[in-house]
């Protein structure tokens, strides 16, 4: 016979709440990421908050993006559609209003999110590959209309004037942006898993008709996933964009922008709270680290390459997947 | 010497546990036999390590004097034994008689194939009248049938089905139980099988095993396992016997 | 093939000849600059750290790893000749993969972490126009080698400086000049009445095509100032007299190119007009317009000096007029380490270091590299803030690159001088506009075989 | 109406190239499920194969092609012994396959970046700027070229797949892994030789857009996208489906060119897609499973 | 009264028609069977009623209310609780949270419910050990052995606990003596009121069980009578029962 966990009903109720020693751990890691501008006297600490405002702004994202591709099991490959769309509603009220993106960015995830339910109508009619392509396809599209679409300039896009802050604090209202996005989207990503919905969507994930006759509207769930998991890439993207000075669609809506999304969540592990946490800090370090030691040469795309395919072979269901399916995960990363 | 032979296997999925804890039994040729136990035993997983879709952990799986434990499925299937998994699998995107021939795809002469495709269809009529339909829409008991007699499109040694009744209509199973008798007696297959429906199944072998938690229980001629009061509380239920005789008497 | 052996043979043997002069010149050249190093603190003395982010990979990797070649041969030209104010120096040179979240980390990283003195300027306005604000907001002096839309200086930036003669929009000017001179000259002996424009959906190649076409646009304002409205009309089509009868904008990725040099035959246009994101959809067109059997009378690419277009087009090329920031025949006469260091002498020492003879990309990054290093002579250090306000202050002195002078107004734009047009006649480029003004200038080809 | 006949011939002539690029990819995911993302940066690679042994020793793109079939079929084979027995039969098979080869894709492109560097190239034999004219319609002679030898190389497939015992079997293992199993095909050989096969037309198709387009190594982006609208279009894993969108698209966006404007000739791809999963989202040839 | 009635149900594929202007009704409180040879049109029928598939033809009532084609969610929610002669489990769910799907409510109000509530988990433990599979229940349903699967299938519709049950197969690969127990259990659901509509071939469980009996072939509906009387048609035994 299998050897099963033996299910005890706390173990099946409440095996999701991590315990004291975790939250701790947890504790510490987001105080420490939390104080991080405090650290004044560092010598690069510009860039360090640089580096750090990036992998927060990913980390929001490929949260976002594992509520339908790592939940729902729909691989969207065409998500920064939303992050795209969101720098241009920054941008424009930015421009055109003269708002703060820091105060538009809720509205330009929720203009995201609107977009999210619209395509959503349309691109789950495809499943699976077909389904990928699909998303592809709208990236393209968008792509496609914003680049002829004057009113936004066009393909010469939106130029926003510098963020008014002093020099050596200029990082720091942008780390605290993606950080709060950060926290809230991996929070919003545990309240999914973590919850009725949760089930609902990995329920859909499985098998779409059995979800259905066991009474879930399956057609709703998969709206919500989509719009829910376009809301951070819209506020992030209005963040992002003002710290470019510069909106343009060939800076957002590249299909290698949309890989990152699923490479940092499968390579951190899909469908975990915490993989694409993981996969966002470890893909951006390893780009950076990369870029910065073999930049000098063409190999290091090569070597990024390699990395992704050892990475699969290696931890096929991702870092927190494998690690989990061998019992080596440490507590505090399990969140799930 | 058996022709098929198990000795100590253990065997389970992936990383997962044993399944099979330590199996080890005999199969002589020309014989039927039928396991029995009850849902979870790991009866279907033992023919899976036969025929080499799980690879055996420990122990040897012995053939025809030839060592098949780890082969892959095709070649165990070259070496003489056809499988029928529980799970009917039809190729769905293929019609019905692509589905057929590909039954015959180790046999590799097309006029062979096309022989024993006339043969396949004139036993199963009902494959015959829907040869041009693709096997994904045909009805579940359809698709069993297609699966069953997909496998008789080559002459194994040995032929093992895993739950030759499933989702069959009275008629239709009972005419697999005899196109199984007639391999059996016609032309010396030796049979192999997992049955769920009890009765029918010890009706037809001669000599069961009864697989439990992972290793054989009991083993004997079909008549005394089917009247071991032990084996009929614990394996077979009331119902079976029972009713039976009530329904026959 | 046999083009391709005719293309390097003939710029193998300038080279050649020059070399065996070089050695005489070399030690003299050299002289001086060991005189300045006479303290020796050379080797004590902190390296000066320049640094760049370069599209080395993707999108923009052709020209990208020229831009290498080229500010890393300037620095080792400046080491060679002693450093600057007696210190070394060191460049830094990463890839950014073409794209933006990559290139503008790099730039933090150059000022935080590699403390870089100067940052020199990337290739595209993709990239360039995100790390200049980057540089604007440190304060740090950026040259950029491209990125020479005018909305990219309408920014009202102060520490960004254009290493180009003149804004994108205003490229056509060189051509109606071009156009004018010929056609006193007789050359253009028959009349060029219509005219087509086509453009890469790009940034770059749209405004080159606006002054063309003679749009208009706005410019937005930055933080609550007025929208600029900028003005084109009546554009240089109608400059020269000829009336647009095909205009046409292609996207990035596209393929079709029969099909539009179909279209385009169909309108038969005197000139045309093709501006390109990357020279390989220049190399399509040509090869399309070909295959149509069509060829205008006249025919005016924005990119195409690259020696690689006359290897790969085998001579399809001929003809094809392209304007050009710098060209070999243009004998200017730049500064480096304080003593001259003409044009010649770059194309001369490069082709002896790289085994082949440099084009635009690596010379304007050179010239870039040249112009940052006679500020930190100016400046006597590398304070960016003076750096800057000496760069702005060169009315009367300018900065001597081999690009020629360089003067820039408050808005980081050089003053306005022509470009030079290039064309490809038999497999080679040569330059046929201005005339007069360098030593080999050619006549120009009319109409274009 | 000449214009008409001359912009369609043009599209269909394109259209025939995609059909080859495409149908490798279709094939690769019909029978593995494999959403090969390397495919297009292996037709770029097939590109240089075209294009160095043209520049180098004078070989005609076209004899090219018949040696990049064994060439590349035999990369394909070592690749997929390589890579892909470690996840063969895992659950994730499929997802995994996409950020395999993904990285595949930018492995390729930083090897291809630093041996071939960053240049544009583009063969530039007699006949890749030539046409044959019929009145006032021509045929530009390259195109129609690289098109019939993608017309024979398809049927070639076509036949393969139809009529060979292999190609049964790659079509049993597409739709059923286990029980190809179990009718006795060597799913993993059958396996290996159709990755080889995709392979093997990757790189045909590369030695044919070496003279036909400008191309770098990073161009494969470009064409991944419209390669993956069409098999999707077509429906995916059918190589009937793919050839037929693969024309269709082609002269539609050649059609939008000349009418419309270029800037809206991408739209036919992708506009069609979405039009596609309104209307058919099995695309035109998938088949509609039982529920 | 008729809680589910079918009036000229009938549905197309191309040239097969695989349930032929089908009436019949189920009586609330009742066991109806569906038996017919292979290919009749039973799941068919079935999924017609909850839903899986739209009708080309015909209605369907269920308590009054016109349900045909309705999404099958909601036919759910209506009190249809259905099961799959080829089981549809949630593969990588383990057998709790396939039980547990069954309490998601279709709204935002999802989002905040936490993932199993100490009840549910009760009722799926009692449900899960009268299957005898209790202790399965942490592993992830697609690692279950086909017996296991059926019985997961079971447990999944009890769960749900709808005023009808339409079970496809019930008995298919169940341990005889398991299947004694799951005869007992469906008889007694049924005393508390719960009416049932059952696909089965294995007659001894269908004459056990029914209090109707509704024969298909080929689409069409051939009788619909007490057990005894389809135990003696001519044409049942012709088409269906044959020698046994
Ligand atoms: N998608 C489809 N396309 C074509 N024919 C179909 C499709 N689905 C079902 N059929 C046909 O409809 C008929 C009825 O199928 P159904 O599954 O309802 O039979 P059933 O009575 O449940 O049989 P079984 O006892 O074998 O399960 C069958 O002949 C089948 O081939
Ligand atoms: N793919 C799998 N991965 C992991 N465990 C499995 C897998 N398949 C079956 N098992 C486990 O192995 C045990 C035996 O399964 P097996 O299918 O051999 O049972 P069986 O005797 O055939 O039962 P049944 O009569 O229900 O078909 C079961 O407890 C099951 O949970
Ligand atoms: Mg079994
Ligand atoms: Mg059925």
């Amino acid at each position: 016979m299998t050897d099963v966990r033996t299910p005890t009903p706390e173990a099946a109720v409440t095996s999701s709440e991590p315990n004291r020693s975790r939250w701790i751990v947890l504790a510490v890691v987001l105080a420490f990421v939390a104080l991080l501008p405090f650290a004044r006297w560092l010598e690069s600490y510009n860039y360090v908050l640089q580096v750090g405002t990036i992998i927060l702004m990913w980390v929001a994202m490929a949260s976002s993006w594992n509520i339908l591709g790592g939940y729902t099991g729909y691989t969207s490959l065409g998500h920064n559609v939303f992050f795209g769309i969101g720098a241009y509603v920054g941008g424009m009220l930015l421009v055109e209003a003269g708002i703060s993106p820091f105060i538009t960015a809720p509205l330009a995830g929720l203009v995201a999110m609107i977009t999210g339910a619209i395509v959503g109508l349309i691109t789950f009619r495809a499943k699976g590959p077909a389904f990928i392509i699909s998303t592809i396809a709208l990236l393209l599209v968008i792509f496609l209309l914003l680049d002829n679409w004057e009113y936004v300039g066009g393909a010469n896009g939106l130029s926003l004037p510098l963020a008014p802050f002093e020099l050596s604090w200029v990082k720091v209202p942008f780390y605290y942006g993606m950080l709060v996005s950060a926290v809230l989207a991996v929070l919003l990503g545990y309240r999914v898993a973590h919850s009725k919905m949760g089930l609902a969507l990995r329920a859909i994930a499985a098998d779409e008709v059995k979800a259905e006759v066991a009474g879930i509207d399956t057609r709703r769930f998969k709206l919500m996933a989509y719009a829910l998991s376009a809301f951070f890439p819209g506020v992030v993207g209005a963040i992002w964009g003002y710290s470019l000075t510069y909106v343009r669609p060939t800076a957002f809506f590249a299909i290698s922008v949309a890989a990152q999304f699923v490479l940092m969540s499968i390579i951190g592990g899909r469908g975990t709270v915490a993989g694409p946490v993981i996969g966002a800090a470890f893909i951006i370090m390893l780009n950076e680290l990369s870029v910065t030691y073999l930049g000098g040469s063409e190999i290091n795309l090569a070597f990024t390459g390699l990395i992704m395919v050892l990475a699969l072979l290696f931890f096929p269901l991702g870092l927190v997947g494998t690690l989990r399916a061998t019992n080596k995960l440490p507590g505090w990363l399990d969140w799930d | 010497m058996a022709l098929l032979e198990l000795r100590s296997v253990r065997a389970g999925y992936g990383v997962g546990p044993d399944i099979l804890t330590d199996v080890s039994l005999d199969v002589e040729a020309g014989g039927t036999y039928v396991v029995i136990g009850p849902n979870g035993a790991g009866k279907s997983t033992m023919l899976k390590a036969i025929v080499g879709l799980l690879a055996p952990r420990e122990g040897t799986i012995e053939f025809d004097g030839q060592m098949i434990g780890g082969k892959r499925p095709d070649q165990v299937l070259e070496a003489g034994i056809c499988f029928v998994p529980q799970d009917r699998t039809v190729f769905p995107e293929m019609t019905v008689r692509e589905n057929l021939v590909m039954g015959g795809y180790l046999l590799r002469d097309s006029a062979k194939v096309a022989k024993r495709l006339d043969w396949v269809m004139s036993m199963f009529p009902i494959l015959e009248e829907r040869a041009p339909q693709l096997a994904q829409t045909m009805s579940g008991g359809e698709q069993q049938l297609l699966a069953l007699a997909r496998a008789m499109m080559i002459e194994p040694k040995v032929l093992m089905v895993d739950e030759p009744s499933l989702g069959l209509a009275p008629q239709a199973a009972d005419q697999i139980f005899d196109t199984i008798r007639r391999l059996s007696d016609e032309l010396g297959v030796t049979i192999l099988m997992v049955e769920q429906n009890v009765r029918r199944g010890l009706d037809l072998a001669d000599h069961a095993f009864v697989l439990d938690l992972g290793t054989k229980r009991f083993e004997g001629p079909s008549k005394e396992i089917g009247e071991d009061p032990r084996i009929r509380d614990l394996y077979l239920g009331a119902m079976a016997p029972d009713v039976q005789e009530e329904g026959e008497g | 093939g046999g083009d391709d052996d005719d293309a390097a043979e003939t710029t193998a043997a300038p080279a050649a000849d020059t070399t065996t002069a070089a050695p005489a010149e070399d030690t003299t050249t050299a002289a001086p600059a060991e005189d300045t190093t006479t303290a020796a603190p050379a080797d004590t003395a902190e390296p000066i750290v320049f640094a760049s982010s370069l599209p080395l990979t993707g999108e923009f990797s052709g020209v990208g790893a020229k831009h290498k070649d080229g500010y890393e041969f300037c620095v080792e030209e400046i080491n060679r000749l002693g450093g600057i104010l007696g210190r070394q120096v060191e460049i830094v040179i990463e890839d950014n993969r073409s794209e933006t979240e990559t290139a503008v980390s790099q730039y933090e990283r150059f000022i935080n972490v590699v403390d870089a003195d100067v940052l020199f300027g990337t290739f595209s306005s993709l990239l360039g126009y995100p790390t200049s604000s980057l540089a604007e907001q440190n304060g740090m002096v950026m040259g950029l080698p491209s990125s020479g839309a005018m909305r990219v200086w309408a920014r009202g930036y102060e520490n960004i400086f254009y290493f180009q003669q003149l804004p994108a929009e205003l490229t056509g000017s060189s051509i109606v000049d071009l156009v004018n001179y010929y056609t006193e000259t007789g050359v253009i002996d028959e009349p060029l009445e219509t005219a087509a424009v086509v453009d890469a959906d790009d940034f770059f190649a749209s405004a080159i095509a606006n002054g063309f076409k003679g749009a208009e646009f706005t410019v937005r304002g930055e933080g609550g100032a007025e929208d600029r409205q900028v003005s084109l009309a009546p554009g240089y089509v109608s400059d020269m007299g000829m009336e647009l009868v095909y205009e046409e904008t292609w996207p990035v990725g596209f393929t079709d190119w029969l099909t539009l040099a179909n279209a385009i035959a169909g309108a038969e246009p005197d000139f045309l007009a093709v501006a390109v994101t990357s020279v390989d959809e220049l190399l399509s067109m040509v090869k399309a317009l070909e295959t149509v059997d069509f060829s205008p009378k006249l025919m005016y690419a924005s990119q195409g000096t690259q020696s690689e277009v006359g290897e790969e087009l085998g001579g399809i090329e001929g003809g094809l007029l392209i304007h050009a920031v710098w060209a070999e025949e243009a004998n200017w006469e730049g500064k480096l380490a304080g003593q001259p260091y003409t044009n010649v002498d770059f194309i001369e020492n490069f082709t002896a270091a790289y085994g082949r003879s440099p084009d635009e990309d690596e010379a304007i990054p050179f010239a870039l590299c040249q112009g940052m290093e006679q500020a930190i002579l100016g400046t006597g250090g590398t304070d960016n803030a003076a750096m800057s306000e000496w760069l702005h202050s060169r009315q009367g002195d300018p900065v001597k690159t081999i690009m020629g002078d360089f003067v820039w107004g408050e808005d980081g734009l050089a003053e306005e001088r022509a470009f030079l047009v290039n064309q490809w006649q038999d497999g080679e480029l040569k330059l046929v506009y201005p005339v007069g003004e360098f030593d080999g200038t050619a006549d120009m080809l009319f109409p274009m075989p | 109406m000449t214009n008409f006949v001359q912009v369609v011939i043009l599209g269909l002539l394109l259209g025939g190239v995609y059909a080859l690029m495409a149908s490798g990819l279709t094939l690769i995911f019909g029978v593995m499920r494999v959403v090969n993302l390397a495919h297009a940066a292996f037709i770029i690679v097939g590109a240089y194969f075209g294009y160095y042994l043209y520049e180098g020793l004078g070989i005609d793109p076209l004899i090219s092609m018949v040696l990049a079939l064994p060439v590349f079929f035999l990369f394909g084979v070592a690749l997929y012994r390589i890579l892909f027995p470690r996840i063969e039969g895992s659950e994730r098979f499929g997802e995994m396959t996409v950020l395999l080869t993904f990285g595949l894709a930018f492995f390729f492109e930083g090897l291809m970046s630093f041996f071939f560097t960053g240049i544009f190239r583009t063969a530039s034999t007699g006949y890749s700027t030539d046409a044959f004219f019929i009145g006032d319609i021509f045929i530009p002679k390259g195109q129609l070229f690289a098109v019939t030898a993608s017309a024979i190389l398809l049927i070639g497939l076509w036949a393969f797949l139809k009529y060979s015992r292999i190609g049964y079997g790659v079509r049993a293992t597409m739709q059923n892994r286990d029980a190809a199993q179990l009718v006795g095909v060597n799913v993993r050989s059958v396996s290996t030789i159709s990755f080889g096969i995709g392979m093997a037309l990757a790189g045909a198709a590369g030695t044919l857009v070496s003279f036909l387009f400008a191309f770098f190594p990073s161009r494969h982006w470009q064409w991944l996208a419209i390669l993956l609208a069409l098999i999707v279009v077509g429906g995916m894993g059918s190589i009937k489906g793919a050839v037929i969108a693969a024309l269709g698209l082609a002269v539609l966006s050649s059609l939008v060119t000349d009418q419309i404007s270029p800037e809206w000739a991408p739209m036919s791809f992708y506009g069609v897609l979405f039009l596609m999963l309104m209307i058919r989202p099995q695309g035109l040839f998938g088949k509609k499973v039982r529920i | 009264m008729a809680l589910l009635e079918l009036d000229q149900v009938t549905k197309r594929y191309g040239g097969i028609i695989a349930v032929n202007e089908a009436t019949f009704s189920v009586e609330k409180g009742s066991i109806t069977s569906l038996i017919g040879p292979n290919g009749a049109g039973k799941t068919t029928a079935f999924d017609t009623i909850s839903g899986v598939i739209e009708v080309d033809g015909g209605k369907i009532r269920y308590a009054g209310k016109d349900i045909t084609n309705l999404r099958p969610w909601a036919v759910t929610k209506l009190g249809i609780g259905r099961t799959f002669q080829v089981t549809r489990e949630l593969g990588d769910m383990t057998v709790l949270e396939n039980l547990a799907v069954a309490g998601v409510p279709n709204s935002f109000s999802s989002l905040l419910g936490g993932r199993i509530q100490k009840d549910e988990y009760d009722k799926a433990m009692e449900v899960l050990t009268f299957l005898g599979i209790e202790k399965l229940a942490n592993e992830l349903s697609k690692r279950l052995s086909y017996g296991q699967r059926k019985l997961l299938e079971l447990a999944a519709v009890l769960m749900i606990e709808p005023d009808m049950i339409l079970l496809d197969e019930p008995a298919g690969g169940v341990n005889p003596a398991l299947l004694d127990r799951i005869l007992d259990r469906i008889q007694a659901i049924n005393d508390t009121g719960i009416t049932f509509l059952i696909v089965e071939h294995n007659m001894d469980v269908v004459m056990r069980l029914s209090h109707s009996i509704v024969v298909m072939a080929h689409g069409q509906v051939l009788i619909q009578n007490t057990p005894e009387v389809v135990r003696n048609d001519e044409r049942v035994l012709d088409a269906y029962l044959g020698e046994a």
